[in-house]
Parts: C-alpha cells; structure tokens; sequence
C-alpha cells in the first residue's frame, strides 16, 4: 500500500485535475467560469444523487446498525468543535467571535467534499454504507447549533456582568437583549434544519428508501451514471472560486492555515479509526473520516452570517475552501484510504 | 397629473444581509419594496464572483419622509458594522402618494 | 384493477414523490429552489422531446387516423370551455372575465401533466398514440381564442349599449374601442400561436417524423433516456410553487376549490370513453382524456394577462396549479387509468 | 462639462405588464429605456418566486419633460387596475440632451 | 441622522465596454461602485438579446462632486464615439461621507 | 459521390434541422429562446468535450506528427488574413478598421463550426485526427493578434505622419498614444490567450492526455454520449440568433454577403487540398479545412471590441453568425467532405 502512489493515482482523476485546471484558470486571470444557474444547481443535483443511492442502500441493508455510527458521528462532531475553539482561541489568539465561527466550520461537515469522496470510492471499487449519507445530513447543523449556542451564551454572560455593574434602570433593555438572542437562536436552528443541503438530502434518502432499486430504474441515468460527470463540471467552478481565494490566504494568517491542514488530517484519522473500530467497511471507515475531516463552505456562510455576524466571513470561507477542501480531495483522502486499508486487513 | 415629492431609500448590501433590512423595514411597517441582485465593489472587496453568498443586492424602498429617519437610523446601528452596506436617499415624484 | 392501488403505486414513483417533497420543502419554508434558468429551460427540454417522440411515432403509423381525433378534442376542448363558463358565471358567481379565463384555463392543455401521463404510462409499460403531442400542441391555443373571442364580443356589446343609450357625438370614440378589440384578438392570436410551447413542440414534431428512428439515435440519451430524470427535476420546482400557493387556495374559496377537482374529472373520463370509442389503445385513451382533464398554467397567465386583464390572475393560476394539477397526476391519471383498462378490456 | 437636466421615469411592475409599457413608450415616439428584471413586494404581494410570469420588471427611461407628462398619464389610465405597478420620477444631469 | 449631499453617477453602456468604465473609475482612484446586467433599446438597436457581448451593464457610482467633472468628461472622450453609452447624474443623500 | 444527396443527408440531420427551426422561431417572432445561463454554459461543455476527446486521441496516436499541421494552420490562417484585408479594403472599401477586424473575424476559427463538425463526421462513420483539437485552440488568437498589431501599426503610422506635419511640442502626448498602443496590445494578447474558450479547450486536451480512455470512461456518458444532444440544444439558440440577425444582413451589404460566402469555400478548399497533401485522413482534412474555412462569432466580439473598437460590430458579427456559419454547416461542409472523399480515394 503505497501512499504516494494512492495520492498520485488520485490526482490524475477528471475530478482533481479539473479542480486544478479551474484553480489554474483563476490564477491566470481567465475570464471562464461556470454559470450561476448551473453552479447552483449542481450541489442541489449531487445532494438529490447523494440522498436517493444512500435510501436504496439502506433499504437493502437495513438501518439497524446506523444508529451507533450517528450518535458516534454527533459526539465526535460536538467533541471536535470544542477542541477547535479552545485552539483557536487559546493558542490562535482569535476573538470570542471568529474563533466559534471557525470552530463550527470545521466541526460542521463538507457535502462537496462527501460527493468527491464517493466518487474517489467508486474508482477504488469500493463501497460504502448507504446511511452515512443519513449522517451527512444529520451532522450539517450540529456543529452550528452548539457553536451558536455558545457564542449566545457567552454574549448573554457579557451582558449580564455589565448589568451588573451599571444596576442602573435599563434592565429591560437588557432583558430584550437577552430574549432578542433567544429568538435568534430558535430562527438559526429553523434555518439549519431547513437549509436547503439537509432538505434535499434528507428528501432524497426518503425518496430512494421509498422507491428502491426498481423505481430508481427510470431516473438511473440521470442519478446516478452522470454523477461523475456533473461532479468534474463543479469542480471547475470550484476551482475556480479556490483559485480566486489564494490571495486572500495570505491574509488568513500562518496559525489558520496549519490549523486548515492539521486538524482536518486529526479529526480524519481518528474518524477512520473510530469507524473502523465500530464495525464499518473500508469505504465505509473512509467516509466516515472523511466527515470529520471535512469543513463546510456553503452552508458556513448562510449560516453562520446570521448568527455570528460578527466574525470575520472571509477568514472561515477562505480556510475552509481555500486550504481545507483541495488538502482534503488531493492529499487526505487517499492517506484516510491507505489507514483504512491497512487496518481493515490488518 | 401632478406629483407628490417622496423619499426613495436605496441600500446595497450583502445578499446574507438583505433578510435583516427586509425585517427592518417589517419593523417599521413598509412592506412595499423591490430587489435585484447587483455586482460591486468597496470597502470590503469585489463582490459577486464565487459562492452564491458573496452577491450583493439592491433594495429600494419607495417611503415617507416620517419612517426615513427610523429605518435608516436602525440599519446604519444595527448593520453598518457588520455587514458590506451601503445607503442613499434620493427624491423622487409620484401620482399615488396613497400607495406607500 | 384495484384503483386504490394503482393510485398507491402512482404515488410512489419518483416523479410523485419529489412533486410531493418540493411542496413539504415549501410549506417548511426551505429556501431549497430550482435555478430559474434550468426551471425555464426544462419545459422547453420536455416539450422537445415529447414532440420528437410523437414525430418518430407519427411516422412509424402513419397519421391518417389522426385528423378524427383531432377534430372531436377540439370540438371537446370548446365545448368543455363553454361549460365551464356557464358553471362559473351562473353558479359560481365569478364576474364575466374571470369567468371566461378560468373557462379558458380549464378548456386549455397542460403540457407539463401530458409529460408526467407519458412517463406514467412508460412505467406501466403501455404505449400511446405518437399523434397526441401534435393534438397537445393544436389544443393549446383553442380554448384561449375562444374565450377571449366571447370576452371581446361580451365588451364590445357592453360598448355598443353605452352608445345607444348615450347617442352623444363620442361615436368614434367606441368605434377606436371595437377597432382596438379586434387589433388585441389578431395579437392574441398571434401570440399563442408563436407561443414557446406551441413552438418547440410543433417543430419537434416535424423534426422527428423528418429523422425518424435512425436519425433520433445520436440523441436519444438526451432526449429520451433523461426524460424521466429530467421531469423528476422539475416536479421539484413544480411542487415548491404548488406549496407557496397551498395558503391562496382559502382565498380562492370551496366553490373553485371544488370546480377544480370535480371538473377535471368529469371531462377526463368522457374524454377517456370517447377516445376508446374512437378506437384509441388503452394508453392513448390515457393521454386523450388527460388532455382534457388538464388544465393550463405555464401558458394562461402569458396569455390571459395580455387577454384579459381585468381577470384576476391568481384565481386561475392557483386553482389550477395549486389544485387541479396535484389532483391529476396524483388521482386522477390512474383512475383514468383503470377505467380505460376496464373499458378496453371489457 | 456641462449636465442638462432632465427626466428619469422609473416604472416597477409585473413582467407581463413591460410589453405594454414598451408600447405606450413607442406610441410617444420614445424609443431610448433600459430594462432589466427584480423582484418586489406590494399591495399585490410578493412577487419574483415561482413560475417566471411573476416575477417583476424595471423600465427605465430618460426623457424630456414635455413628453412626461403624457407618458404617465398614459400609463395610470390604462395600467393602474389591472397591473402591479410602481412609478416614480426623479431629475437627472446628463451630457448630451440631443440624445433624448 | 443627518444625510450629506453627494453625486450619483449612472453609466448604461454595452458590457463590453464595462472595462473601459472601471479602469477610468480606478485611475480616478473611485474603488467604489456596483454593476448589474440590463438590457435596453436606444440608438445603437435594441441590446441584450442574443449573444453575451450584447447586453448592456449599468455601473452606478456615488462619488463626491469633485472628481465628478473629470470622470464625465473622460468617459465622454473616449467612449461615446465607439461605444453604446448613456450617462447620467443625480442628487442623492448618504449617511457616511467619509466612505466615498 | 453525389454532393447534392450529401447536402440533403447533412440537412436532414437533428442538428441542422434544429438550427433551421430556431431561424424559423425567431422570423416569426416566438419568445422561445434558450435561457442564457443555459447556452453560455454549452459553448464550455462542447469544448471541453472536444478537448478532452482530442488529448485522448493524441495520447493514443501521439503528437509527433502534430508540428507540420500546426505550422501550416498558423500560416494559412496569417496569409488568409492578410488576404482578407486586401480584398476588404481594396474591393470592398471599406475602412482599415472594419477590414482589420472583418479580416481576422475569417481569419480566426469557430469552435461551435468545429463541434458541429465533429458530430457530422460521426455520423458519416468517419474520424479525424485527435491534434485537431490543439490546432483549434491555436489558431483561435493568432489572427486576431495580426489584426490587432496591424492594426496599431497603421494608427502609429497615422500619428507618427500628424507629429512631421505639426512638429509642435505635443510630441509627448504621441509618444504616449504610441505607448497606449503597446500596452493595449500586450493586454489583448493577454485576453486572447486567457479566453475562456482557448482556456477550456486548452485545459480539457491536457486533462485528456492525462487520463486516457481508462481515466475517461467514469465521465463518457456525460462528455461524449451526450454530445450531439448538447449541440442540438445549442443549435436552437444559435439558430434563434441568426434569425435575428438576418434582417441586418440588408446592412452588411451585397459585397460583403458575397465575401461571407465564397471567401469560406475558398478558404476551405484549399485547406482540404493541403490537409490532404500533408498526408491527413479524409475525416481530418474535412476538419482542416473547415478551420480555415469557419468565421468566429464568440470571440470576435469580445476581442475585437476592445481591440478595435473603432470597427463596426454588426458587420463582423452579422457575416459570422448571419451569414458563414449556416453556409458553413449546411453547405460548405458536405461539399467539403465529397472533396475530401474524392482526393482521398482518387
Ligand atoms: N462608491 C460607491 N458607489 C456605488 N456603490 C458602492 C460604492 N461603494 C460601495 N458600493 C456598493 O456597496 C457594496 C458594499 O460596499 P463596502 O461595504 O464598501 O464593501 C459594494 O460591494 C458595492 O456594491
Ligand atoms: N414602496 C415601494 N418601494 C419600492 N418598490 C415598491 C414599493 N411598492 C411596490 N413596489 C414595487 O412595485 C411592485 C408592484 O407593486 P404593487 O402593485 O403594490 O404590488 C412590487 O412588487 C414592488 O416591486
Ligand atoms: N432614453 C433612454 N432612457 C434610458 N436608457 C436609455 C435611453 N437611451 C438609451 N438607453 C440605454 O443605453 C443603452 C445604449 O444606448 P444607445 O447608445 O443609444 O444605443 C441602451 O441600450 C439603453 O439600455
Ligand atoms: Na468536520
Ligand atoms: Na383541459
Ligand atoms: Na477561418
């Protein structure tokens, strides 16, 4: 099992080199780019693609043995998040602010990042379990909610010590404040949930548990045999935006950027072994590393925008797509393949 | 057909920032608004390339002179921070003043 | 023939079961939406290959027993049109130009509930008569000339009493009026005729008699094998309007409520007898009834906004996209259905 | 660089309303306006979701005063009832009046 | 809240002079704008049908009165004579001068 | 070898047929048009098809026999153009700019004429060398740049004349006109080779080259099955434009419809003969010459704008896409192929 080989094997995929080519189109100032319309149906289109393969894997094998692996996934995700921000804050010197953010980005998990995985799977010729896409879109919120959750709590404490301070009549004020946070979080959680990713994806896991192998007959050609295809298509867009984003990593800093490769490459490693450990396939170990490896850059912003306003958008955006992805695809994913190999025949 | 002089409030911001105005205004009552996506550049850096929320947009309120004060005295405190925005009030004439 | 089932088995086919998601996606407010550019491009894609199709199938049979069933949908289609009217205006109380649209809308075809008949029938693995496309193609425009036809009559005669009863010298004046009528009846016309859907599925048509079988080859992955993925795609869509609109279906009030389910029905299962009496098979039976049955809302508001502007445009496009269209793919197709198997078969 | 002053009109209405606009502007011989699609909210709801017939349009036309007038007469009389419609007017410098 | 009096600059021209507006603007040191695709009609024919390089863009600029002058007159120079070009300028008020 | 039969089976194909239909649509006014995110997306999709299909054919057959095709293109396409601008100019009378953007317009190449070219060879069961598609990204800048230098040259030239007659002090201000220039042409370059479509195409050979036929069968459905269906789609739109534009063809003037149509054939001709010569299959010297022979309408517009802005647009553009490209697809190329076939077997 030659790691080097695996990585070089995976970066001469259609899927790398046309994320290459779009970071080497931006870098060189080309006008080309993927139409909106198209860029923002393709994630719709894998997520659909990603949900209803994941059902009919689930009807055929049954969900019984999800259970664990989810709430395995959820303590991990929550546990990863914490130890995120406690770097972030302690050794990174962020504020209270930016260091939530990027904590739940990267607690938060990548469906872009999940489709390239089962793509680079399938070339392996190897499968996975049908209900990590089930954990896919459970996990999507997790990480935000508690993030929130915290950044309200520790704004509220602030409050209330200056409350206290003051003691003067504006009590009220404060208590709006307090309740205005409140609300904001109860809103935040119905965006999550109701965020487009996790609906797609959970539609589509109902749909193809519903209809099957024989309904997905039909729509076959669609769903699944362009799959790859629709994937090199984004990439390019996806390169693209990355390759617009170099210059700004600069700006992110030494600290981020270690931090954007090493504790995605932690958080994996141990996932794999977690996974493995639970019972799960190779291709199953691999993705379920792969979760937690992962960091959100779509949903991040629509998100966290809202309810950590105060952070600064483009230190998590650009760490997350920027670093975080490209490292993920070109150099993890095959390094979480070859562990996985080696201790699932070992 | 004679105009009435009234107020028209225009704001480019963020697309991610577009839900709050949109509550501002809720707030104060105006629900007659109209939207478009726009490109721009500023303080903040070219906009409209990349992600779906790195847009910005354009919201433009038809108003009386009343409300301005309030609406733009909440967005400039509650936004002008945060979030890219920018805002302009202009004058402009209309034959149904009873509309807005 | 168990309709219960047929229904049953109807809904849980991917076309149903997405139409279905994007209405819950809408009621639980997700912003998960279609791109308005492939949402605009796929009626355009669907009506292609419906008319290649039944171009590549008028063909194979000949359409010399086409011009009869042409003839009496059309002389159906005006009937039904005027019915509706006299239901709407007498009974339902609707002013004259609500009245004459939702006549029309009614009397009109849905091009989207025709796609969704084929891949029904597809599924049941019966086939249809090709030359029905080209009748959805004449239909379309038939009721909306009609109805508006009468609703300029109605006006001009309304003008034409004013001046009688007037007699001052503001002749010309009505005469400009009736002169401006009939200048908007040529437009009209114009209009529908040159409409998109019109259009594409008339050309369609005689690009696939022209091609035949062997000259679809090249692109009959495209526009026939993605067919049904393709519609699964845009019933999304269709669903998340049909779910904004669920809360003006009160406004609409029972009595349209009801017309829309009762009407739809009455005049798709005459349509199905009198296409078997015709001599159509069991599936063009289908597909004549389900001509009839439907109702038109991609094509109604672009012409009747221009038609009849004083009607109100959310009664007819609520109505019949909010309620008639989910009640025709869902119930009514395969009740239809069952009765053609049991008249075809008796 | 001297600025003439001159009309801007500003209608905002539903996109099936344009065809309608466009051809009261050419009945003045008006043949100079920009166009482009937004979405709103109003007295007829909100509008841009949905089926592309409901989505809104702005027609902008830079014109003479003299003609003004007859335009948004024109444009009240016969769009007001039955169309969404917003219109205002505001004064604009420009460059070269001979263009409009 | 107090508004201060400043300049709106309004440019409709073909997208593909877009660039030639921009670098204009950047040699004025004006960072600051926002741009969106319209289509339109004037001399130059009916625009935004067809292909790409025939729609038109709009480019608005808020800008202090100074610099006004010099940019007007440079795009007048050298865009009018090759270019669809309409510009034009208007009043509008803002809340932080200092951003512009 | 019956031209005639191969101009009717060439007309009686999805791809012209769909291209003569959207000239219909547009003439009689329908508001069909394919939305824009849609046909700007396809002119990528059809180019990286060709690219990655072109690497993988030179992979397969290597390049070494590349070099001698290349030289020659390039000194067609130069000697074409310089051509061009005598005629342009002596003949036609036309102003040195509208000759040298009129002269580089034929003298570069179009890539939807190349794609629809490809298809038309596939379905005459015939190949063509995979280098062709290197030699298209190739070509697509060089004649512009000629123009463009030419171009600078004669308005330096014009200066330089002004700065002998006056002699004043101004002499700064042309040195500085002439600089301009330069600039201006070093960021045309720039722009040129940075186009997307040089960029895409580029990209997707070396991608091809990379993967091979083994790295290509994951995404072949997507990028070669549903080719011809893509273009077809295409065709529609660019039929709808040349529809559009005939009007303007009164504009363009009898001269320069004529230029539009024997300038193709005579350029083309003897691009088949020197392919042929050069030792080029029959499907490749078809392809060679339909290089030489097609007009570009993409990217003329976006160079030529800024690089000549003085020329008139609608004479360029309208000849292209008005005029060329249908000459081009439904005439010149079968007879271009009957050549081809006679040279080749004679
Ligand atoms: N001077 C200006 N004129 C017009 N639009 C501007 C100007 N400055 C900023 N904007 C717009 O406002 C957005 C946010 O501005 P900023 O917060 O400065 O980045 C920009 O992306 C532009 O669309
Ligand atoms: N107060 C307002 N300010 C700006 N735009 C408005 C306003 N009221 C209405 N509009 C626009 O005009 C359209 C039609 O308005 P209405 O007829 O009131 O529904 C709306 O959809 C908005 O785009
Ligand atoms: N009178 C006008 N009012 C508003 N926009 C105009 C007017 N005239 C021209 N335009 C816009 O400016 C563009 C270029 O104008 P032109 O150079 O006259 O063709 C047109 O395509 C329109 O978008
Ligand atoms: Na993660
Ligand atoms: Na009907
Ligand atoms: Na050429």
């Amino acid at each position: 099992m030659d790691i080097l080989q695996l990585i070089q094997s995976n970066l001469l995929t259609p899927i790398i080199l046309f994320f290459l080519f779009g970071i080497i189109a931006a870098r060189i100032k080309s006008d080309l780019k993927i139409p909106e319309a198209i860029s923002e149906f393709l994630p719709i289109y894998l997520l659909a693609a990603i949900g209803l393969h994941g059902g009919i894997e689930m009807r055929n094998t049954g969900f019984e043995n999800m259970l664990i692996p989810m709430l395995v996934a959820i303590a991990l995700s929550l546990l990863f998040t914490l130890n995120h921000y406690q770097i972030l804050r302690r050794l990174g010197k962020f504020n209270i602010f930016d260091s939530y953010a990027l904590a739940s980005t990267y607690g938060a998990v990548g469906a872009v990042t999940f489709s390239v995985g089962l793509s680079f799977l399938k070339n392996q010729g190897v499968t996975s379990e049908g209900y990590l896409a089930a954990i896919l879109a459970i996990l999507e919120p997790v990480a935000f909610i508690m993030a929130i959750f915290l950044t309200n709590m520790a704004v509220s404490k602030q409050i209330r010590q200056k409350k206290q301070s003051f003691t003067k009549d504006d009590t009220s004020d404060i208590e709006i404040g307090i309740q205005e946070t409140k609300t904001k979080l109860s809103q935040v959680l119905h965006e999550s949930v109701t965020g487009k990713a996790i609906v797609i994806l959970l539609g589509s896991i109902v749909i193809g548990y519903i209809i099957g192998e024989e309904g997905f007959g039909s729509i076959k050609i669609v769903f699944d045999e362009m799959f790859t295809g629709a994937i090199v298509i984004f990439m390019i867009e996806m390169g693209i935006i990355a390759g617009q984003r170099l210059d700004d990593i600069k700006k992110v800093g030494v600290f981020l950027t270690a931090f954007a490769v090493i504790m995605p490459t932690f958080n994996g490693v141990i996932g794999v072994l977690v996974a493995t450990a639970m019972g799960l396939s190779l291709g199953g170990s691999v993705m379920f590393g792969l979760l937690l490896a992962s960091a959100s850059f779509i949903a991040a912003p629509a998100v966290l925008r809202h309810a950590i306003p105060q952070a600064n958008p483009s230190l998590y955006i650009t760490s997350a797509l920027g670093i975080t992805f490209p490292y993920n695809i070109i150099v993890l994913l095959p390094i979480m393949f070859a562990i996985s190999s080696i201790v699932h025949n070992g | 057909m004679k105009l009435y002089t009234i107020k028209l409030l225009t704001i480019t911001c963020e697309i991610l920032a577009q839900k709050n105005i949109i509550e501002i205004l809720k707030k104060h009552e105006i629900t007659g608004y109209t939207t478009y996506e726009v490109d721009g550049n500023g303080a903040r850096g070219l906009r409209g390339h990349g992600l779906k929320t790195e847009k910005n947009v354009k919201v433009e309120v038809i108003m009386r002179e009343e409300k301005l004060q309030d609406v733009v005295e909440e967005i400039s405190r509650t936004l002008f921070a945060n979030f890219a925005v920018v805002l302009y009030v202009s004058d402009v004439g209309v034959v149904r003043t009873e509309k807005f």
